[in-house]
């Protein structure tokens, strides 16, 4: 019995003395690498930004003018998201939406996309995707210039019934063979759009010191 | 940084707790496996594996000491067979090392001195005879070891192949043509 | 339930881990030569991963938090190790029958890369506990599963005209491809 | 060395092959007379590709060439294949699937009676997954209100790539009847108002229903010629009608009529020539049994739910990895042993 | 009517019977020379009776059974024995075996034959009358009849079924003898009722041979023996296949008829147990089919022994002739060399042609189109068995009952990729056999060694024991043996340290030669005993075969004294 | 150490006991992220030096970790020195942290670091183990570089794809487009391409040892007789 108890409590300590030093070791890199790894998380996220919302539509600190925005039928999200706004000499310029087509033909495309005040798409981009490699993915950018169609459109310019591909008789291109995928993103874009009209105010409130976040 | 540490003491207390206390407690001994080796082992006992015996190279074996293409009277299926029981890759015979043909032990009547070496050596008590009374192998016990050939002083032992008789006599594998061909030689080459 | 019942269908077969995931190879391919050894393997796999799914939960949300999220991998494989180690030497002594089976791929299990990959993947997707359980039995029998059946075509092409320079885990690799491409066709089943 | 018996019954293997080739013949015949003679290209690609595949395979396995070219396996792997993919499909895509069918499907397993996965739905898989783009321009059937190419310009799309300048593909071509049906109940259309669309006829699509009973009577043939047996195709369609008739008794607006499912696709080439195949299937009448109803289940699975728009190649790949262990657990008792149940 | 039942498969290839079964028997003319294989039956091979030289008659028994299961063989015709030597024998190895030789004299003398009263003697006195009357089977496996009726204590026989089936094509040896002999046939069914007790007797006779069933139905009227027409499929004739079709039983796999309470034997060996019982003539000739590609097919009734030559001269083979088939098609083995014996279990030669036998074309791999399990009649999956025996995994052949085969031949019959399944499958019988046998050698190896290694260790304990016993003696002399022997000065070790060591060391040295030299006093004490080692627990058989060579080396010393004396000095040792 | 010791171990290491396609250790990664070159390369150096350190460090101390907690207390080890190779690449190599996804945690269960670290570490000095560790780890980084070369060239047409990843936007134009106007093989950048792959190159690696294996028996014995096999 001593025996089992000896050996059970020489065990213990040695693997603790051994867990001791990799716990100390990991955790000096931890906090010598952590503030170096939100820093490149940022940048990531910025270099994304920045292809839809170009540097002249702002000179704020984007990142941190956010505003958490619930989830919502609209964007078609279920989990609450994050608006980054970008404001040129304090006047609001455009807002970064993130929004979900769960209608694709893989399933949810995620998208990210900047409308500028005017209510003009800024640009869109596709975040992540299933759809099939090499018919569905031309929607995104290195794949095909197709996303960029986005650029400029406005639903003052095109009537609700011209947000559809033109084999639907709307206004958009397609890829003969794949237009589930279009008409997903195509949806997906004008109902955030209408998201953005509907909230217009409130997503460009002054609310960077103490977010409230909407209702 | 601290909570990080107590975290960890806490998880290597309780593991190393658990396995101290289960090393000492679920201690077993003895080794299955070895007896499962030495049942392909082919018994000859003729320690060409470089181990006294056919049990020492199964223990050998089993501690990872020796490879598993040593056996040259087990053949190539005897290696087959260890390389699946092992769940290993099959390893062909070195350099000259296979196995050779059957063949079982003579005594030269004439020559032999009755000397008893050979009978000393022999693994299996296949020869029976007395010091200065002429030995004889009695062949179906004999295993073809050879290891009676080499003590013998005047060299009267010899290895005889095993002639093929009708008795032992085996089909042959369909598309090689190891018997005589003896009707059409193009079935030889057959697909 | 559904959701329960899509998760198991999901990580079985749509996102099989071996053939969609790719995780858990080695021992795929290294316990595959015979059927039995591929139901050990995949019984002892099953065991272990539904344990350590369910641990590493616990782990995750009560003992590291956000705070702590930095230690997830150390404290994951370090609890991993120790279920595996001990299991090993529980099943030693209490049940050397079950021994026989499971035991001599317990400690192959510690280095498949699913047994840490699935609890892993259990953060990442913010798993529940019961969904978390879930994930890694399901995991493990999809990996049962395959291994399985692709010892069943290893037993079988053994007696395949296989090129000699194909022969053993060249055939056996092309083969995990065309495997994994009959599983593509489960893709897009579960959304 | 020749042992008994010395008398053999007069089947061979390239008879065999050759009537399942034949049988191929009046579902061909419909095709033609329904999507113009494209298709006939792309059977001679494929068989063409499929020989020299298959001859250069067995030069460097250092293997006689004559009987295992004239076994007829590998001309009917292209056949197979070439009527898998759309028949307006430009020529690499039949060649590269051909190809990769024969020579890593079967050569690299060691050729004829070795492979464990059907080469032609290996080579398919591998198109649909590689190219779906090429994979889903199927030409629209005579009678629809389409633009029909003369043979030339096919000849010249499938060669060149190029259309006349008056035509785009997308005039040409439609999404399959399954695709079709997939897509539009994706829309949230109800089957009723989608089998209403133009593609459709009685029992699936315009055209392809005609060529699915074209191959159904070729299967015919082969169960009068016993060169398959029964269990196979009856027990896939059996299957197959009893699942989709279920789902479509329950829930009429989102799951098609079994009979559609018969005629569209390649349902009807598979019970009858792809699910027996005799090399990667199995062997006992319990296996076939199990792998058919498997097949049949897959097939609807991945129809209904699936990202492609038919199951029946993945099915019948899926199926193949099983029948290893099919045959090891359906072994049939052997004489003398069936009262003692071991 | 009787119902009939199914067996699994089977097939239906050409007959070719016509050919031959129309002519009436004849008889082959008297051979000048006759070989006799001392092997021709299943079981061990019979023992020599006689010696070169002996002048034989007619049925004089020229070797005996030796063993459980054997049989004797007979002189088929008088005259004397030149020789008993190897000579090549019908076997698939084409191998020589043990065969007796035997000139005729052209007399033809019989020895003295009296008809047996069978019914009046014992059981077991009767089974050894038709052993030492060399019956065995017809039917094609030569098993030795009267082991099939010696049954352990527990068995009994309901059924006999007497197969009178034949469904390989071209012979027609059975169809020839019930149509000239059926009551012969019927004379020794009755015998063989007798020594089985069986209370039904079925003759299985294909429906292809309608004559053969009248005949036999005429010689079976009034008696309770029922003629029964099987359906013509090959291979129905197999027994276990013929006792399924006429009861609907299954002999079980491993197991004999007599397990479900039949027998089986051929309507030939009825025949021939009717010769003997009747008229006293043991199994010395039989009918034999000579057919294919020859002018005149016929029956033959052959002398055993008789070199094939002789027999097909009979029928005379026609140009074109590429080889010949002993055995029907299906189950025969080929030949390119007709000087070997007609044995109690060749029924037909067939001489073949490109027309009649065209080469198989070359195998193709298997595409497991399972015809061959379609026709297998022992319901196996002759594909599966083909793919582990070309693989030579023969654990997986027994897996799938590879020795439930019968190696009918039906399913490379119908094999469309023409394998020579059959051959794979003998292939992988004899390999297995001869690995278990190994197996079992292995087996004993392993228990003689561990024995020798518990004798030495035994052995080595007594040693121990005695030597220590010694120990305490040579304790007392010790100071004797001490003498102080010189030493070399250690450096820079303690003189006295390092001297004591040495002399340690040597008396320890001393003590020990003096234990070797005693051992080998005493072992030379015990040598001129000549104790015998290792001679006990010998088997019989080893007794007989130590003492042959004593005998020999006998012989041996004598030669060499006399003749070595003055060229050879003794060896030294 | 010799040179001819150190050249034993990396050839031991890079051809004989390669452990991506002779020992079949570290398949996942290798599988999972070899569809480009550059992904390959990248993991298989951060499986290198994880390999070296761990090798190079458990070698001095082996002999004081007591038996039944070695194989935890070698898993604790490579998992610090795999966490710490994870921070510093998501810290500045964030693309590629992106990119190499779950598989840089599982370095740690990458079977090939454990079986190095049991067979060689742990019976070796520091120096051999840290060679070691080194080779076996550059074999692996060898099979994932070519493997993730065919890969890319047949699935996508191009080599170096993703560069930027690893050595920042300057590298972008090194992308090489081996086929211009490529459909792309899809099928080769997909899991089954990966097996398929890999089975072609352990093929390939036969094919070398056989011819060379082939050759030595030429030059021994003159006249090779060619046994008839039929089959
Ligand atoms: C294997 C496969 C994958 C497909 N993937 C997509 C896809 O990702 N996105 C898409 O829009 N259509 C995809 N399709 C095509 C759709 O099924 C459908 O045919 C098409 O969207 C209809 O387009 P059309 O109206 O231009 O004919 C795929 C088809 C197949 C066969
Ligand atoms: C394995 C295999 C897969 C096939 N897949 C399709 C398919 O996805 N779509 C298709 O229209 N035809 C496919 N075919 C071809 C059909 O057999 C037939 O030629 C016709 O196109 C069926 O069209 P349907 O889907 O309207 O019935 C396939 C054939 C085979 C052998
Ligand atoms: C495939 C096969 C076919 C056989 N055909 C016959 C046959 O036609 N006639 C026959 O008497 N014995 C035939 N036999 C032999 C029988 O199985 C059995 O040995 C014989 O009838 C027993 O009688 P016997 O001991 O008198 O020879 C055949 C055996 C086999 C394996
Ligand atoms: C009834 C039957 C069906 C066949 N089906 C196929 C098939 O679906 N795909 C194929 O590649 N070969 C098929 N074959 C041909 C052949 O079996 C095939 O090429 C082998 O798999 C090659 O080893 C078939 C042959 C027969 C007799
Ligand atoms: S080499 Fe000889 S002693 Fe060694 S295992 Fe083989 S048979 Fe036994
Ligand atoms: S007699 Fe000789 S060869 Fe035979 S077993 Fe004994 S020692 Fe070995
Ligand atoms: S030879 Fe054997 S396997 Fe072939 S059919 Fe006859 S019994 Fe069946
Ligand atoms: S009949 Fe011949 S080809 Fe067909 S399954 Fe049997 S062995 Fe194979
Ligand atoms: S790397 Fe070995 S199991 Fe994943």
């Amino acid at each position: 019995m001593k025996r089992i108890a000896r050996s059970t409590l020489q065990t213990a300590a040695n693997l603790i003395f051994f867990a001791l030093i990799a716990t100390a070791v990991l955790s000096s890199t931890y906090y010598l690498t952590r503030d170096t790894i939100a820093q490149s998380v940022e940048r990531a996220k910025l270099k994304l930004v920045m292809q839809i919302a170009p540097a002249e539509l702002f000179d704020n600190d984007i990142m941190r003018d956010k505003l958490d925005i619930p989830a919502s039928e609209l964007l078609g999200t279920t989990d609450t998201t994050t608006a980054y706004r970008a404001r040129l000499k304090g006047e609001p310029s455009a807002v970064v939406l993130e929004a979900i087509a769960p209608d694709g033909y893989g399933g949810n495309i995620s998208l990210i996309l900047a409308v500028r005040a005017s209510g003009e798409l800024a640009g869109v981009r596709v975040v992540s995707h299933k759809e099939t490699p090499g018919l569905g993915d031309y929607i995104e950018l290195p794949k095909g210039p197709w996303i960029k169609g986005f650029d400029g459109k406005s639903r003052a310019a095109y009537k609700d019934a011209d947000w559809k591909v033109k084999k639907d008789g709307g206004q958009f291109d397609y890829m003969a063979g794949a237009t589930i995928t279009p008409r997903a993103v195509v949806k997906a874009v004008h109902k955030a759009l209408i998201y953005f009209d509907e909230n217009r105010d409130r997503l460009f409130a002054e609310t960077a010191e103490e977010p409230e976040g909407l209702k | 940084m601290i909570s990080a540490l107590w975290v960890m003491i806490g998880i290597s207390l309780v593991l190393g707790a658990v396995l101290g206390y289960s090393a000492i407690r679920f201690k077993v001994e003895g080794n299955p496996l070895v007896e499962k080796i030495d049942a392909v082992l082919p018994q000859t006992q003729c320690g060409q594996c470089g181990y006294p015996g056919c049990k020492p190279y199964a223990e050998a074996i089993a501690k990872g000491e020796a490879d598993i293409n040593l056996c040259p009277p087990g053949g190539e299926e005897g290696i087959h067979k260890l390389a699946e029981l092992l769940g290993v890759e099959f390893k062909p015979f070195g350099e000259g090392k296979g196995p050779r043909a059957k063949a079982v032990a003579f005594i030269d009547e004439n020559t032999c001195i009755g000397c008893t070496l050979c009978l000393q050596a022999c693994p299996v008590d296949a020869i029976v005879g007395a010091a200065k009374q002429m030995h004889t192998i009695v062949a179906s016990e004999c295993t073809g070891c050879e290891l009676c050939v080499e003590p013998c002083p005047v060299d009267c032992i010899s290895m005889q192949a095993i002639p093929e008789d009708i008795s032992t006599w085996k089909w042959p594998y369909p598309v090689f043509a190891i018997a005589p061909v003896r009707n059409n030689p193009q079935k030889a080459e057959a697909s | 339930m559904t959701d329960y019942l899509l998760i198991l269908v999901g990580t079985v077969l749509v996102n099989n881990i071996v053939m969609v995931k790719i995780l858990g190879l080695c021992p795929f391919m290294g316990v595959s030569k015979k059927l039995e050894a591929a139901l050990g393997m995949g019984a002892a796999t099953t065991f272990v991963l539904t344990l350590a799914s369910g641990a590493s939960y616990l782990i995750q949300h009560y003992l590291l938090g956000p705070e702590l999220a930095y230690l997830t991998t150390l404290s994951f494989i370090v609890v991993i190790a120790g279920i595996v180690q001990f299991t090993e030497m529980a099943i030693k002594k209490t049940s050397p029958e079950l021994y026989q089976i499971l035991g001599i791929y317990l400690p192959l299990i510690t280095t498949n890369c699913a047994v840490l990959g699935i609890p892993l993947l259990n953060v990442q997707a913010k798993h529940d506990f019961v969904e978390s359980l879930l994930f890694g039995f399901g995991g493990a029998v999809g990996f049962t599963l395959v291994m399985v059946l692709f010892a069943g075509i290893r037993e079988r092409l053994e007696g395949a005209d296989v090129p000699g320079i194909f022969k053993g885990s060249a055939i056996a690799m092309v083969t995990a491809g065309l495997m994994s491409l009959a599983f593509m066709g489960f893709s897009g089943m579960v959304k | 060395m020749w042992s008994s018996p010395f008398i053999s019954a007069p089947a061979s293997v390239s008879q065999i092959m050759l009537r399942v080739i034949f049988a191929m013949v009046p579902g061909i015949a419909m095709y033609v007379w329904f999507f113009g003679p494209a298709i006939l290209v792309s059977i001679t690609l494929a068989s063409i590709t499929a020989l020299a595949t298959e001859a250069l395979m067995l030069k460097l396995r250092n293997r006689p060439l004559k009987p295992f070219l004239t076994d007829n396996s590998a001309l009917l792997t292209g056949w197979l294949l070439a009527l898998s993919i759309p028949a307006l499909a430009p020529w690499w895509l039949v060649v590269v699937g051909t190809a990769f069918g024969i020579a890593v499907a079967k050569h690299l397993y060691g050729g004829l009676g070795n492979n464990p996965f059907n080469p032609a739905m290996v080579g398919y898989a591998v198109l649909i997954i590689s190219f779906p783009a090429h994979m889903t321009h199927w030409l629209t059937p005579h009678g629809l209100e389409g633009i029909v190419l003369s043979f030339p310009d096919q000849l010249n799309y499938i060669f060149h790539g190029i259309l006349p300048a008056s035509t785009t593909l997308d005039a040409l071509t439609t999404a399959t009847p399954l695709d079709t049906l997939k897509t539009q109940l994706h829309l949230g259309l109800p089957v009723n108002e989608i089998r209403d669309m133009p593609i459709y006829g009685h029992l699936a699509g315009k055209g392809t229903e005609m060529v699915a009973i074209g191959f159904g009577l070729g299967g015919l043939y082969m169960l009068y010629a016993r060169i398959i047996s029964w269990h196979t195709p009856v027990i896939y369609l059996g299957t197959l009608f009893a699942i989709a008739g279920l789902f479509h008794l329950v829930d009429p607006a989102s799951y098609v009529a079994p009979t559609f499912h018969w005629f569209s696709g390649a349902a009807m080439l598979g019970a009858f020539f792809i699910f027996t195949d005799p090399v990667g299937g199995p062997t006992t009448i319990k296996g076939r049994v199990i792998y058919s109803a498997g097949a049949a289940l897959l097939t609807w699975l991945i129809r209904s739910y699936g990202g492609f728009p038919d199951g029946v190649a993945f099915a019948a790949l899926l199926m193949n990895i099983c029948v290893p262990l099919i045959d090891t657990w359906t072994q049939p008792k052997v004489f003398g042993r069936k009262g003692d149940g071991k | 009517m009787r119902t009939l039942y199914r067996f699994h498969g089977g097939i239906h290839p050409e007959e070719h019977k016509l050919e031959s079964s129309e002519a009436p028997a004849r008889r082959a003319p008297l051979p000048k020379k006759l070989i006799l294989p001392l092997h021709q039956h299943i079981g061990n091979g019979a023992k020599v009776a006689v010696q070169v030289g002996d002048k034989v008659l007619k049925g004089q028994m020229l070797a005996s059974a030796q063993g459980m299961i054997s049989a004797a063989i007979h002189a088929p015709t008088s005259g004397s024995v030149t020789a008993i030597a190897q000579h090549p024998v019908p076997h698939p190895s084409g191998l020589d075996g043990l065969c007796i030789h035997l000139e005729s004299d052209g007399e033809d003398r019989w020895i003295e034959r009296a008809a047996l009263d069978f019914r009046a003697m014992p059981k077991p006195e009767l089974l050894d009358r038709l052993r030492d009357a060399g019956i065995v089977g017809l039917g094609g496996a030569t098993f030795p009849t009267h082991v099939k009726y010696g049954l352990p204590s527990g068995q009994r026989i309901d059924t006999l079924v007497i197969n009178g089936a034949e469904c390989e094509p071209w012979i027609t040896t059975d169809d020839r003898l019930m149509r000239e002999h059926a009551d012969g046939i019927v004379r020794g069914i009755e015998v063989l009722r007798h020594l089985s007790g069986a209370g039904e007797v079925l003759v299985g006779i294909e429906d292809n041979k309608p004559q053969a069933i009248t005949a036999m139905r005429a010689a079976c009227a009034g008696s309770d023996i029922e003629v029964v027409a099987v359906p013509t499929l090959y291979p129905s004739g197999g027994e276990k296949q013929l006792i399924r079709i006429l009861t609907g039983k299954e002999v079980p796999s491993g197991g004999r008829p007599t397990n479900i309470g039949v027998a089986c034997n051929n309507v030939a060996t009825a025949y021939a147990i009717h010769r003997f019982v009747d008229h006293g003539e043991p199994m010395i000739s039989r009918l034999v089919t000579v057919t294919g590609n020859v002018r005149t097919p016929m029956n033959v009734e052959v002398l055993i022994g008789t070199p094939l030559t002789e027999v097909v001269e009979c029928a005379e083979a026609l140009p074109g002739t590429t080889g010949y088939i002993l055995g029907g098609p299906m189950m025969g083995l080929e030949v390119d060399d007709l000087h070997l014996p007609a044995v109690k279990s060749t029924n037909c030669i067939i001489a073949k042609s490109a027309q009649l036998f065209p080469p198989p074309p070359p195998a193709m791999p298997c595409i497991r189109c399972t015809r061959c399990a379609q026709v297998c009649p022992a319901d196996l999956q002759p594909q599966e068995l083909h793919w582990f025996s070309k693989a030579k995994n023969f654990g997986k052949t027994q897996e799938y009952h590879l020795f439930d085969c019968i190696e009918c031949g039906a399913c490379a019959y119908v094999c469309p990729s023409h394998i020579p399944l059959v051959q794979y499958f003998r292939f992988a019988k004899s390999e297995i056999w001869q690995r278990e046998h190994e197996q079992q050698a292995a087996e004993i190896a392993r228990e003689r060694h561990e024995f020798r290694m518990f004798r030495q260790e035994r052995e080595k304990q007594e040693k121990a024991e005695r030597l220590a016993q010694k120990e305490k003696a040579a304790q007392a002399a010790k100071p004797a043996v001490a003498t102080p022997l010189p030493v070399a000065a250690a450096a820079n070790a303690d003189p006295d340290d390092t001297l004591q060591m040495r002399v340690d060391a040597d008396i320890a040295r001393a003590n020990m030669q003096l234990r070797i030299d005693a051992a080998a006093a005493r072992a030379k004490e015990q040598a001129a005993a000549a104790q015998p080692k290792n001679i006990d627990a010998l088997t019989p058989q080893q007794q007989a075969e130590i003492a042959e060579i004593e005998a020999r080396r006998a012989k041996l010393r004598e030669i060499a004294s006399d003749a070595g004396a003055d060229d050879e000095p003794p060896k030294q040792i | 150490m010799t040179f001819q010791e150190i050249k034993d171990i990396f050839y031991n290491a890079v051809w004989k006991q390669n452990p991506g396609i002779v020992q079949l250790l570290g398949l996942c990664p290798l599988l999972a992220v070899s569809s480009t070159v550059v992904n390959g390369v990248s993991l298989g150096l951060a499986t290198t030096l994880v390999m070296t350190v761990s090798s190079g460090t458990i070698a001095p101390i082996r002999n004081y970790i007591p038996n039944e907690i070695r194989i935890p207390v070698f898993i604790l080890i490579i998992a610090v020195l795999v966490t710490v190779v994870q921070y510093l690449m998501n810290a500045y190599m964030y693309g590629l942290f992106i990119v190499l996804g779950i598989f840089i945690p599982l370095i740690v269960t990458n079977c090939i670091v454990l079986a190095r670290v049991e067979a060689f570490a742990s019976r070796n000095a520091a120096l051999p183990s840290a060679l070691d560790g080194m080779a076996m780890g550059l074999g692996l980084t060898a099979v994932l570089g070519v493997l993730g070369a065919m890969r890319e060239v047949i699935g996508k047409g191009t080599l170096f794809s993703g560069i930027d990843l690893a050595l920042g936007d300057g590298a972008k134009s090194w992308v090489l487009h081996v086929i211009p106007d490529y459909h792309g093989f899809l099928i080769a950048i997909l899991p089954p391409g990966a097996f398929i792959g890999l089975g072609l190159l352990i093929a390939a690696h036969n094919w070398f040892n056989l011819r060379a294996a082939a050759r030595r028996k030429a030059a021994t014995t003159e006249s090779a007789a060619s046994a008839s096999v039929a089959a």
